[in-house]
C-alpha cells in the first residue's frame, strides 16, 4: 500500500478502516540466505539494503522483542556528520546524504529535518580542534561553518553570554544536520524491507549459534533452529550478550546513557545546540518536547535505567548555556545501553567465524549511522569485502595499532 | 635586613559573620602536615605518632586530639593522615618530620588547604543542602571525619563539636566553597 | 548508587571515579613471549558481564583507594567491596 | 463572577478570600482551594485545549493526574507553562491563562483541525508530507510545530533560584494517606528516623476527599490528630509539596519540594528543594488513580472522575455542575452520588453497568441498571447525556468511574513490571521492588480503607524489625471496609461518536483500532504510533483503559497484551530544579591563582582554563589590542624578564623508598638515575601506547620527589599513579599527595632573570649557573627566610627559573619579584605570551597532546626507554603507530611572511586536490612571533621530519581560504637551547 495524500482522504472518508499492515507477522521459514539478528534501526535498515541494493530478498530479521525496541526507540533522534577522522567522516557523511533522501525512497515520512547542528566553542583550543574538525569535513565532501560569537548572539539570543562560567567565543555548525522521528526509521525500513520480501520475525531470540568446523550455519532461537548462509550480528547494546553465544569476546563495554524530554513546549529551539563547556545537548521534537542529553552514567551496566547524579549533571549544562529553560519540566527519562567501543568507533566486520558477521560498538552515536551502518553492512554480507567507507571499522584495528579514537581518551570505554 | 619581605595573605583570612543560627569563620594560623605511613613500616610509624602526639593514630574516618590538645590527628585513609596544629610561621613541616624522626613521611599541607569552621543551631540545616554525608549525630559522632564533595569541591568535614563543623576545602577555590556555604546558609534561615 | 567502602561505610558512587573491569589489575608480564598478545587482550578485549562483575572504582572525592565493587550489572546490586590493592596482593602482584 | 458552584465550607478557609484572574478575569477563592477547585467554584467549566484538535476541554481530575487542565502560570519572566489547575494552590494575586489556541479560549481558531479529524487519525503524519522534499522544512513542520507544542516559555531567564539537598532516613514514607499516615506513625512512634512526603499541601490524601471515619472521628480530624503527634517527634521530618519523583540505586529517591510556588511574592529563597534522600527502607503508599471509560464525546467540559468530585465537594465544598448524573461501574461511584446529595446537589441519575441493586439510597437520583453512556451533548459545557437506552439526561455535569489503578510508578523506576490483579482488575506491584521498598494500601491494591490503613502500620513494622527497631505495640487506627465492587468495562461499544482515550494528545478508540490494523500491536508500539500515554499526565488515567482496548482487539487478556513501564520522573520536574544553583558563574567552582588580586590590579585579562581563571595578558595604557599586549610580552621577556604565575601545573609529591623505581614505570624514559637535586622532562603513555602528559619532576631527596603534570591532566595523572601504586605495583612503598594549591609557582624568564632572583632568593643560596644549571633543583629560601623550592627549568626557552612559595605569599611574591625586576623592566606575562613562547621555541602543550599522538608523533620517540617496562610501552609499538610515514611534529611558516596562520588547517602537497584522501595532517597551534615578526605554526604531517624545506598548501575550506607553507623546524627561536643554559 502506498502512503500519499490521497490515500489519506481516501481512508478518512471511509472510517480510516482500509489500511493494512505496516509489516507482516510472518512464521520463520527453516532457511535462509541472511538472518539478521536484531531488529533494530541497522538490522532493519540491513536487510533493506540487502533486497533493494543486492536483490537478496530471502532475508529474516529476528528480534528478541517489538521491532525498534533498542536504541532507535529510545535515543536524542540526531543526525550529524560533524567527526574528525578519516576512519568515520566519510562513513557519516555517507549516511547523512542518505538520510536526504530516505523518505521518499522508503515511502515513509520520517520527519527528517535539518535545522541544523552547533557545537559551542568556550576556549582558543576547542576553537581550533574544532576549524581542524570543520575542515576535515570539508575534504571528505560534508558542510561545515564556523560561527564567531556575535553571530551567535544574534541568531541564539537566549543562550547566556554575558553572565557565563564559560563565556560563549563561538561555535561550529553544520547545517545539514538536524533531528529525524526515530521510532519512524525502524518502521519505515521495516514496512519497506518487508515489502520486498523481508521476514520480519518479532519475539523471536536467537539463544545460540549453530557453529560447524569453524562455520556457522545458523541460529537457534525461541521459535526454533533457523539455518542460514551467513549470519549478520546488529544487536548494538547487546553485542556482549549474544557474542558470548559465539564464543567472541569483543573489544566493547555496555554502558547506560540516559535521555530526557521535557512537556510539550511552543516553538523556543531553532535546531541542535550542543554545550562545549559541560555535558548537554538539546533539540525540540516537532511535537514540542526538549529532547536532551549529556554524558553516559559511567559503569558498566545492561539495566536501561540510569541514576541521578547524571540527570543533575545534564540540567546544570542546560541553565548553563540557556537558563531560559529554567521552568520548562523535565517529563520523562529514560536508559539506552550502549555498545561502548575501546575506542569509541563502531564495527562493521567479518568475525574469526566463516559465514558470522558483526555490526556493533556504536556507542552512543548509532542512531546517526542508521542508513550507512545498513548500506555497509548489506555491501559486506553480499558481497564478503568492507565497503569503502567503513574499511576501517575493523575489529583488528587494535591490533594494528589503527584506533578510530575521536576523543582521545583511549581504550576506556567510559570515557567516550 | 633582607631588600623584600613578604607578608602572608591566605585566602579568606579574618572571615568571621554571624547569620543568626549560624555563625561561620575562617580559622586563623591552622597548619596542617599530611603523614604518610612507609610501607612495612606502619607499626613504627604509629608508634612514633604515640610518642609525639600522646595519642593512638585514629581509625580512619575519625579524628582525635593529642594529649596536650597542641593538635588534632585526622585519619583520611588507611596510610595516610593530617595533623592539625596552630602555627603561624611556615615550617609546620619541619615541626612535626623533627617529631616523628623519619618513621613518617610528611608534606605542608598547610597552603594547600583553606579552613572554614561552621557552627549553631542551624549548621546542620545549611550543610544538608551541600554536604551528602549523614551529619545526624547517631551517624557522624564527635570527631567523625570524611572526606567527600560538596559543590564540586573536595572537602573535609570533621565534626568537632555538637553543632560545630570544620571544613577544609582546596584554598585555591576557597571563595567558590565561601559562596556555596554562604548560600546555603542564607537559604535555610 | 552506594558503595559500602570497607573502612569508610556506605558512601554515595558520586564520590568515585569509575575504570572498568577489576581485570585490569593482572597486568600482562612485559617479559612474556607473548607479551603483545596479551597486552592486546589486556588493553582491549572485555568479558562484558552481564550478570556479576568485578570492577574498579576510585574513591576519588574521598581516602583515595581504589576499590574492587561487585556488582550485578542487570540490577546494580552490589554484594562485595573489597580494598584493591589487597586484592591485587591476592593475585600475586607484590614484587 | 461570584462563586455560583460554592456549595459547602470543606476543609478550606472560607474566611479568608483571594484574589486571581483568569484570562483576565478577576475571579475569587479562599485559603486552601486550588486553582481548579476555585474555578470550578465560579464556574469556570472550559479551562483548555486539546493538543491535536483543539477541543475545548475543562477539569477532568483533582490531582496531578490531570490532563486537560494545563495553564500558564504567573506573568512575564516567571511564566510557567503547562501547569496543572488541579495541583495549583491559590494564592492572593495568582495569574493563570489557558493555553493552546489561536484567539481567545472560548473562539479557537485552531479548533478547525477538530473537522479535518478523519484525516488526522493516528500516523497520518507518517504517511504523506513527503512532496516535494523541500516543503518539508519549509512549510509542513513550520505549521506542525506551531500547531503542537503546549505552553509558551517566557524566553526569559528564569529568575528564580533553586537549591538541593541531601536528607538521610531509616524510613522514607511515599504519601500521606491512610497507608502512609499509618505507616509513618508506625516508624516515628519506633524511634527510627523516619520522612513523611507528600505532594499536596494538605497531607491526608483520600481521607480530606471523603466523608469515611477513622477511630470514630471524620477522617481528616483524624489526620490532623495524626499529624499532630508525627510533628511532635524529633525523629520525624513531615515534607508537604514535596513529590517523590524518582527511584533511584540503592534506596536513593529523588524528591522535589516547592517552597514558594504557593507565595503571591517568592521572594529571593529559593523556588523550589530538590533534595537526593538515602533511606534505608521505603514504604510506598501512593494510593491509586481513577480511571475512565471510553464512551461517545466523553471529553467535554463537565465530565470528570468520580473520586474527583467527591474531592471537589468535601475537600473545597465545591460542586462542577448544579445539576449532575453519575456513570460507574462500580460501588465507588455511588459515593460520588451519595456525597453529592448529602450536600444538596441535584443528583438526577445514577448509571451503572451492573445489572444490580442499589449500592446506597441516594435522595432525588434515578437508578439507571445496566446500562452505559453512549454519547454527551454540549460544546464548551456538557448539556446533556445521552444513554445506550437513548435516552437522554440533562446534566451540566457528569461523574465517570472505572475503578481505580494502584499508583504503581516508583515501583516500575527500576524496570520492575507490575502484576496484573484479577480480583480488583487492575495492574499492582510485581515482585521485583526497588531494593528496600513495600508498598502498602492503594497502590497496592487494597482499595479499601481499612485494609490501607492496617497494611501501612504492618508493612512499615516489617521494614523496621529488619532494621533492628522495636515497633510501637500501640494499635493501629480502626476504620470499617467500605463496598468496593466493581466490573470493568473499558468502553461503550455503542458509542458511535470519538471515545477519548488520551484527552491531552487526542488519542481515540479508533485510533487503537487503527493501530491494532495496521500491526503496531505491541503495547510500545500503540504508544508511539497514536501517542497515547507520551503526553504530560503519562498516560496516567489513558494507558490501562487503552491497554484494555488493544486487548480485546487482538483477543488476548490484558496481562498478555502488556504493560507500559514507567520511568521517572512521577511527574514532571523543572529543569531549573534539578540544575540547582548550577547556572551563570555558580555553574562551576572558580580556582583563583595565588596572584590573582595582583592581576587583577594590574590589568590583567582573565581566561578560564579549566577550572582555573588564568591572567592572559595585562593591558598597560595605549595598548589598543590584545596583540599590542602579547607582542609587548613576549619580546620584554626575551630581552630581560618576565614573570608569570604558573601555579595551575599540578604539583605531586612523590615519597617513599620506591619513588624513583615507581616514577620509572610510570614514565616512559627513565628516572632512576635522577641525582638528586636535578630535574628531568618525562613523557607519560596511556597503557595503549599514546602519549598523555608531559612535565618535569625534581628530585628533592633520595626518597622525595615533585612533579609536575599539565594544568589538565593534574586529577588525571594523579588517579592513575594512584591506580599504579595500589593495584598495578601494591607493595611498592610509594606515597602520593597533591600541593598543587599549597605553592605559589613563578616562572621568572629571560636574561635577566638570575640578576632578579639573587635580589630575592636569600644570600647564601648560590644561583650562579655553576652552582645551578640547567635543570637544577633545590630548597631555598626567599625575602629572609620564608621557605621556597628553585626549579631551573624554561618553557619559553629563555634562560629561566620556577620559584615556588608557600601559597598564603603568592600575592605578595608577585609583588616582589615585580619591584625587584624593576631596574631590568620585568614584565608580567600571561598565558598567551606564554603560549607564544612555547610556540616559538617548540615545544607541545594541550593542542599535540590531543590523546591520538604518539613520542613517535612528537618527535620524542627515542624517550621511550629500550632498556626498562613503563606504561604504554608493549602497545605502543604496534605497526601502525611505528610507521615511518608517521605524520611528525614540525614548525610552519607562511611563503608570504604577512599571512597570519590558522590553526586547523590541514596539509596538501602542492599540485593535489583538498579531499581526505590526500590529507597530510594539521596546523595544531599558531602564533605571531613579536621575535620573528610573523605569523609560525607548529603542526603535524605526513614524514615531516624528513621534509624541511617543503612547500605546502594548508587549507582551511571553513575560512574559505589556503596558502602556501614551508616546512620547517619546530625550534623557532634559539634551536640549539643556548639560552637556557646561559
Amino acid at each position: 500500500m502506498r502512503y500519499s495524500a490521497l490515500r489519506i482522504l481516501k481512508e478518512g472518508l471511509t472510517g480510516n478502516k482500509g489500511w493494512k499492515p505496516a509489516w507482516r507477522d510472518p512464521e520463520p521459514k527453516r532457511e535462509y540466505d541472511v538472518v539478521v539478528i536484531g531488529g533494530g534501526g541497522h538490522g532493519l535498515a540491513t536487510a533493506y539494503y540487502l533486497a533493494r541494493e543486492y536483490g537478496i530478498t530471502n532475508v529474516a530479521v529476528l528480534e528478541k522483542g517489538w521491532i525498534g525496541s533498542g536504541n532507535v526507540g529510545r535515543n536524542t533522534t540526531i543526525i550529524r556528520s560533524n567527526y574528525l577522522l578519516p576512519g568515520n567522516e566519510p562513513f557519516y557523511e555517507l549516511s547523512l546524504k542518505l538520510w536526504e533522501g530516505l523518505e521518499q525512497d522508503l515511502n515513509y515520512n520520517a520527519m527528517i529535518s535539518q535545522r541544523s547542528i552547533l557545537n559551542l566553542v568556550h576556549s582558543d583550543a576547542q576553537r581550533d580542534a574544532f576549524i581542524r574538525r570543520g575542515n576535515a569535513m570539508f575534504l571528505a565532501g560534508a558542510d561545515a561553518e564556523y560561527a564567531d560569537a556575535d553571530q551567535l548572539r544574534r541568531e541564539l539570543p537566549f543562550l547566556d553570554f554575558d553572565n557565563a562560567r564559560f563565556p560563549i567565543r563561538g561555535g561550529l555548525y553544520q547545517r545539514r544536520g538536524g533531528t529525524v522521528r526515530h521510532d519512524a526509521v525502524a518502521w519505515g525500513y521495516a514496512r519497506a524491507a518487508d515489502a520486498r520480501g523481508v521476514d520480519i520475525i518479532q519475539n523471536c531470540e536467537v539463544t545460540g549459534f549453530d557453529i560447524e568446523d569453524g562455520t556457522c550455519r545458523g541460529v537457534e532461537t525461541t521459535r526454533g533452529p533457523i539455518r542460514a548462509r551467513k549470519v549478520a550480528m546488529c544487536v548494538a547494546g547487546s553485542s556482549g550478550r549474544v557474542a558470548a553465544l559465539a564464543g567472541m569476546r569483543l573489544p566493547i563495554e555496555s554502558h547506560v546513557l540516559q535521555a530526557f524530554v521535557t512537556e510539550g513546549l511552543k516553538p523556543v529551539l531553532p535546531g541542535v545546540i550542543t554545550f562545549g563547556a559541560g555535558h548537554f545537548y538539546v533539540s525540540q521534537s516537532d511535537k514540542g518536547g526538549l529532547v536532551f542529553g549529556g554524558d553516559i552514567d559511567g559503569y558498566n551496566s545492561y539495566a536501561q535505567r540510569g541514576n541521578l547524579p547524571v540527570v543533575e549533571d545534564v540540567c546544570e549544562g542546560g541553565m548553563a548555556i540557556m537558563p531560559m529553560i529554567g521552568r520548562a519540566r523535565l517529563l520523562r527519562s529514560w536508559g539506552g545501553v550502549m555498545d561502548m567501543s575501546m575506542d569509541g568507533s563502531p564495527f562493521i566486520d567479518r568475525t574469526h567465524i566463516d559465514g558470522l558477521y558483526f555490526n556493533g560498538g556504536w556507542c552512543y552515536g548509532g542512531f546517526k549511522a542508521t542508513p550507512a551502518s545498513g548500506w555497509c553492512y548489506a555491501h559486506l554480507l553480499a558481497r564478503d569485502a568492507p565497503h569503502p567507507v567503513a574499511a576501517e571499522m575493523r575489529l583488528d584495528r587494535f591490533r594494528r595499532g589503527h584506533m578510530i579514537d575521536e576523543k582521545g581518551v583511549g581504550a576506556q570505554p567510559n570515557l567516550h | 635586613m633582607p631588600e623584600f619581605t613578604l607578608t602572608a595573605a591566605p585566602p579568606l583570612a579574618g572571615y568571621d559573620r554571624d547569620f543568626g543560627a549560624v555563625t561561620l569563620k575562617a580559622p586563623e594560623h591552622l597548619a596542617i602536615v599530611s603523614i604518610a605511613l612507609p610501607l612495612g613500616g606502619e607499626d613504627a610509624a604509629k608508634k612514633a605518632i604515640k610518642a609525639a602526639f600522646g595519642v593512638n593514630l585514629p581509625e580512619v574516618g575519625r579524628s582525635d586530639v593529642a594529649k596536650d590538645k597542641s593538635a588534632a590527628l585526622m585519619r583520611l585513609s588507611s596510610d595516610q593522615a593530617f595533623a592539625l596544629f596552630p602555627c603561624e610561621t611556615p615550617d609546620a613541616e619541619r615541626q612535626i618530620a623533627a617529631k616523628l624522626d623519619g618513621a613518617a613521611y610528611t608534606t605542608d599541607q598547610s597552603d594547600v588547604w583553606c579552613a572554614l569552621e561552621i557552627s549553631g543551631t542551624g549548621a546542620r540545616a545549611a550543610l544538608e543542602r551541600i554536604c551528602m554525608i549523614d551529619l545526624h549525630p547517631d551517624a557522624f559522632a564527635l570527631n567523625a571525619i570524611a572526606r567527600t564533595v560538596m559543590e564540586h569541591l573536595g572537602v573535609i568535614i570533621a565534626r568537632t563539636g555538637d553543632n560545630t563543623y570544620l571544613l577544609l576545602s582546596a584554598s585555591s577555590s576557597a571563595q567558590s566553597f565561601l559562596h556555596a556555604l554562604e548560600t546555603s546558609i542564607e537559604n535555610t534561615q | 548508587m552506594l558503595i559500602n567502602h570497607p573502612l569508610l561505610g556506605p558512601r554515595d558512587a558520586a564520590e568515585f571515579t569509575y575504570l572498568g573491569d577489576a581485570c585490569l589489575i593482572e597486568r600482562p608480564d612485559p617479559d612474556a613471549k607473548d607479551a603483545a598478545e596479551r597486552f592486546l587482550e589486556y588493553g582491549y578485549l572485555r568479558d562484558n558481564v552481564a550478570g556479576e562483575m568485578r570492577e574498579l572504582w576510585y574513591h576519588e572525592q574521598g581516602d583515595r583507594s581504589w576499590l574492587v565493587v561487585t556488582r550485578d550489572t542487570l540490577t546494580h546490586e552490589i554484594t562485595r567491596v573489597e580494598i584493591a590493592r589487597d586484592v591485587a596482593r591476592e593475585r600475586g602482584r607484590s614484587t | 463572577m461570584s462563586q455560583t458552584n460554592r456549595i459547602a465550607k470543606g476543609l478550606i478557609d472560607t474566611s479568608r478570600t483571594v484574589d486571581f484572574t483568569f484570562n483576565g478575569r478577576a475571579m475569587q477563592g479562599h485559603a486552601g482551594d486550588t486553582l481548579a477547585s476555585a474555578l470550578l467554584a465560579n464556574g469556570q467549566l472550559l479551562v483548555g485545549r486539546s493538543f491535536k484538535y483543539h477541543r475545548p476541554r475543562g477539569i477532568f481530575t483533582a490531582g496531578s493526574e490531570e490532563p486537560n487542565a494545563l495553564v500558564h502560570l504567573r506573568d512575564g519572566a516567571r511564566q510557567e507553562p503547562n501547569t496543572r489547575a488541579t495541583v495549583a494552590e491559590l494564592y492572593d494575586g495568582l495569574t493563570a491563562t489557558s493555553q493552546n489556541h489561536r484567539g481567545s479560549l472560548e473562539h479557537d481558531l485552531m479548533a478547525v483541525t477538530d473537522l479535518m479529524s478523519p484525516f488526522l487519525s493516528a500516523g497520518f503524519y507518517y504517511k504523506t508530507f513527503m512532496w516535494p522534499r523541500a516543503f518539508w522544512e519549509k512549510l509542513y513542520e513550520p505549521a506542525i510545530r506551531a500547531s503542537a507544542g503546549l505552553g509558551r516559555l517566557s524566553m526569559e531567564d528564569d529568575p528564580d533560584t533553586y537549591d538541593k539537598g541531601y536528607l538521610h532516613c531509616d524510613l522514607l514514607v511515599i504519601g500521606a494517606g491512610p497507608a502512609g499516615l499509618s505507616a509513618a506513625l508506625a516508624g516515628g512512634r519506633s524511634g527510627a528516623r523516619v520522612i513523611l512526603a507528600d505532594e499536596d499541601f494538605r497531607m491526608g490524601g483520600r481521607l480530606n476527599a471523603e466523608t469515611l471515619a477513622v477511630d470514630d472521628m471524620p477522617g481528616s480530624a483524624w489526620t490532623e490528630a495524626a499529624l499532630a503527634e508525627l510533628r511532635a517527634m524529633p525523629n520525624v521530618r513531615l515534607m508537604t509539596r514535596t513529590t517523590i519523583y524518582g527511584a533511584y540505586d540503592h534506596g536513593v529517591y529523588g524528591a522535589l519540594e516547592r517552597v514558594t510556588d504557593h507565595l503571591p511574592d517568592p521572594g529571593v529563597k529559593p523556588r523550589q528543594v530538590l533534595w537526593r534522600i538515602y533511606s534505608r527502607r521505603a514504604v510506598l503508599a501512593a494510593g491509586a488513580t481513577e480511571r475512565p471509560i471510553a464512551f461517545g464525546n466523553n471529553d467535554r467540559p463537565g465530565i470528570m472522575l468520580a473520586g474527583a468530585v467527591r474531592t471537589y465537594v468535601n475537600r473545597y465544598g465545591v460542586t462542577p455542575g448544579q445539576t449532575m448524573a453519575v456513570f460507574t461501574n462500580n460501588d465507588d461511584g455511588w459515593r460520588t452520588a451519595a456525597d453529592l446529595a448529602a450536600k444538596g446537589v441535584d443528583v438526577r441519575a445514577i448509571v451503572d453497568t451492573r445489572d444490580r441493586a442499589a449500592v446506597c439510597d441516594v435522595p432525588g437520583a434515578r437508578h439507571i441498571r445496566g446500562a452505559a453512556v453512549m454519547d454527551t451533548v454540549g460544546r464548551k459545557a456538557l448539556k446533556s447525556i445521552t444513554l445506550t437506552d437513548g435516552q437522554v439526561i440533562p446534566c451540566d455535569a457528569l461523574a465517570v468511574s472505572g475503578g481505580w489503578n494502584p499508583t504503581v510508578h516508583l515501583t516500575c523506576h527500576q524496570r520492575g513490571k507490575p502484576e496484573w490483579n484479577e480480583a480488583i482488575d487492575a495492574f499492582v506491584p510485581g515482585a521485583h521492588l526497588p531494593a528496600g521498598m513495600v508498598v502498602a494500601g492503594a497502590a497496592n491494591g487494597q482499595l479499601t480503607l481499612a485494609a490501607a490503613l492496617d497494611e501501612g502500620r504492618k508493612a512499615a513494622n516489617a521494614q523496621l524489625k529488619d532494621l533492628g527497631f522495636t515497633p510501637s505495640r500501640k494499635p493501629g487506627p480502626k476504620a470499617e471496609d467500605e463496598p468496593r465492587e466493581g466490573a470493568p468495562v473499558w468502553y461503550v461499544p455503542e458509542s458511535r461518536k470519538r471515545a477519548w482515550l488520551d484527552l491531552q494528545n487526542d488519542v481515540t478508540v479508533k485510533d487503537i483500532k487503527q493501530a491494532h490494523r495496521e500491526n503496531f500491536r505491541s503495547v510500545e508500539h500503540m504508544k508511539r504510533y497514536t501517542t497515547l500515554g507520551m503526553a504530560t499526565d503519562q498516560g496516567k488515567t489513558s494507558n490501562i483503559p487503552a491497554l484494555a482496548i488493544m486487548a480485546k482487539c487482538t483477543g488476548k487478556s490484558i496481562p498478555e497484551t502488556g504493560t507500559t513501564i514507567f520511568r521517572p520522573p512521577y511527574t514532571p520536574v523543572p529543569i531549573g530544579a534539578l540544575a540547582g544553583r548550577a547556572r551563570g558563574r555558580d555553574f562551576r567552582p572558580y580556582r583563583l591563582t595565588p596572584s590573582h588580586e595582583w592581576a587583577k590590579a594590574n590589568g590583567a585579562t582573565f581566561v578560564e582554563v579549566g577550572n582555573w581563571l588564568r591572567a592572559q595578558w595585562f593591558v598597560r595604557p595605549g595598548e589598543k589590542g590584545w596583540r599590542d599586549s602579547v607582542d609587548r610580552e613576549a619580546l620584554q621577556t626575551r630581552q630581560t624578564v618576565g614573570i608569570c604565575d604558573v601555579t595551575t601545573l599540578g604539583k605531586i609529591e612523590i615519597q617513599g623508598r620506591d619513588a624513583a623505581a615507581f616514577l620509572n614505570k610510570v614514565y616512559a624514559n627513565g628516572f632512576a638515575k635522577l641525582p638528586v637535586g636535578r630535574i628531568r622532562y618525562g613523557i607519560m603513555l596511556r597503557e595503549d601506547g599514546i602519549c598523555y602528559d608531559d612535565g618535569t619532576t625534581a628530585r628533592m631527596g633520595e626518597n622525595h620527589f615533585v612533579m609536575t603534570t599539565t594544568t589538565a591532566n593534574a586529577v588525571l595523572v594523579f588517579r592513575r599513579m594512584e591506580f599504579a601504586r595500589q593495584c598495578l605495583w601494591p607493595d611498592m612503598d610509594v606515597h602520593l599527595i597533591s600541593t598543587t594549591d599549597g605553592w605559589a609557582q613563578f616562572a621568572v624568564a629571560g636574561p635577566k632573570s638570575r640578576d632578579l632572583l639573587r635580589k630575592v632568593v636569600d644570600k647564601e643560596h648560590d644561583i650562579s649557573n655553576d652552582a645551578f644549571p640547567f635543570m637544577a633543583c633545590g630548597e631555598v629560601t626567599v625575602c629572609g627566610g620564608t621557605p621556597a623550592r628553585l626549579f631551573r627549568i624554561s618553557f619559553s626557552g629563555e634562560l629561566a627559573f620556577e620559584v615556588a612559595v608557600p601559597a598564603r605569599y603568592g600575592n605578595d611574591m608577585m609583588r616582589v619579584l615585580m619591584e625587584a625586576g624593576r631596574e631590568f623592566d620585568a614584565v608580567p606575562y600571561g598565558t598567551e605570551a606564554l603560549g607564544v613562547m612555547r610556540i616559538e621555541k617548540g615545544h607541545a602543550a594541550g593542542n599535540e597532546l590531543d590523546g591520538r599522538t604518539t613520542a613517535h608523533n612528537l618527535g620524542l620517540g627515542r624517550m621511550v626507554s629500550a632498556a626498562k617496562d613503563c606504561i604504554g610501552k608493549t602497545l605502543s609499538q604496534r605497526p601502525e603507530l611505528q610507521r615511518d610515514d608517521a605524520v611528525k611534529l614540525v614548525g610552519f611558516r607562511p611563503v608570504d611572511r604577512s599571512r597570519n596562520l590558522i590553526a586547523g588547517s590541514h596539509f596538501i602537497s602542492q599540485g593535489r586536490d583538498a579531499v581526505m584522501a590526500n590529507d597530510e595532517g594539521w596546523m595544531s597551534s599558531v602564533a605571531w612571533s613579536p621575535s620573528l615578526g610573523h605569523s609560525i605554526g607548529l603542526g603535524f604531517i605526513r614524514s615531516g621530519d624528513a621534509r624541511m624545506g617543503e612547500v605546502v598548501r594548508a587549507v582551511s575550506p571553513v575560512h574559505d581560504t589556503e596558502m602556501q607553507v614551508e616546512i620547517t623546524s619546530p625550534h623557532f627561536i634559539d634551536p640549539q637551547g643556548e639560552r637556557l643554559r646561559a
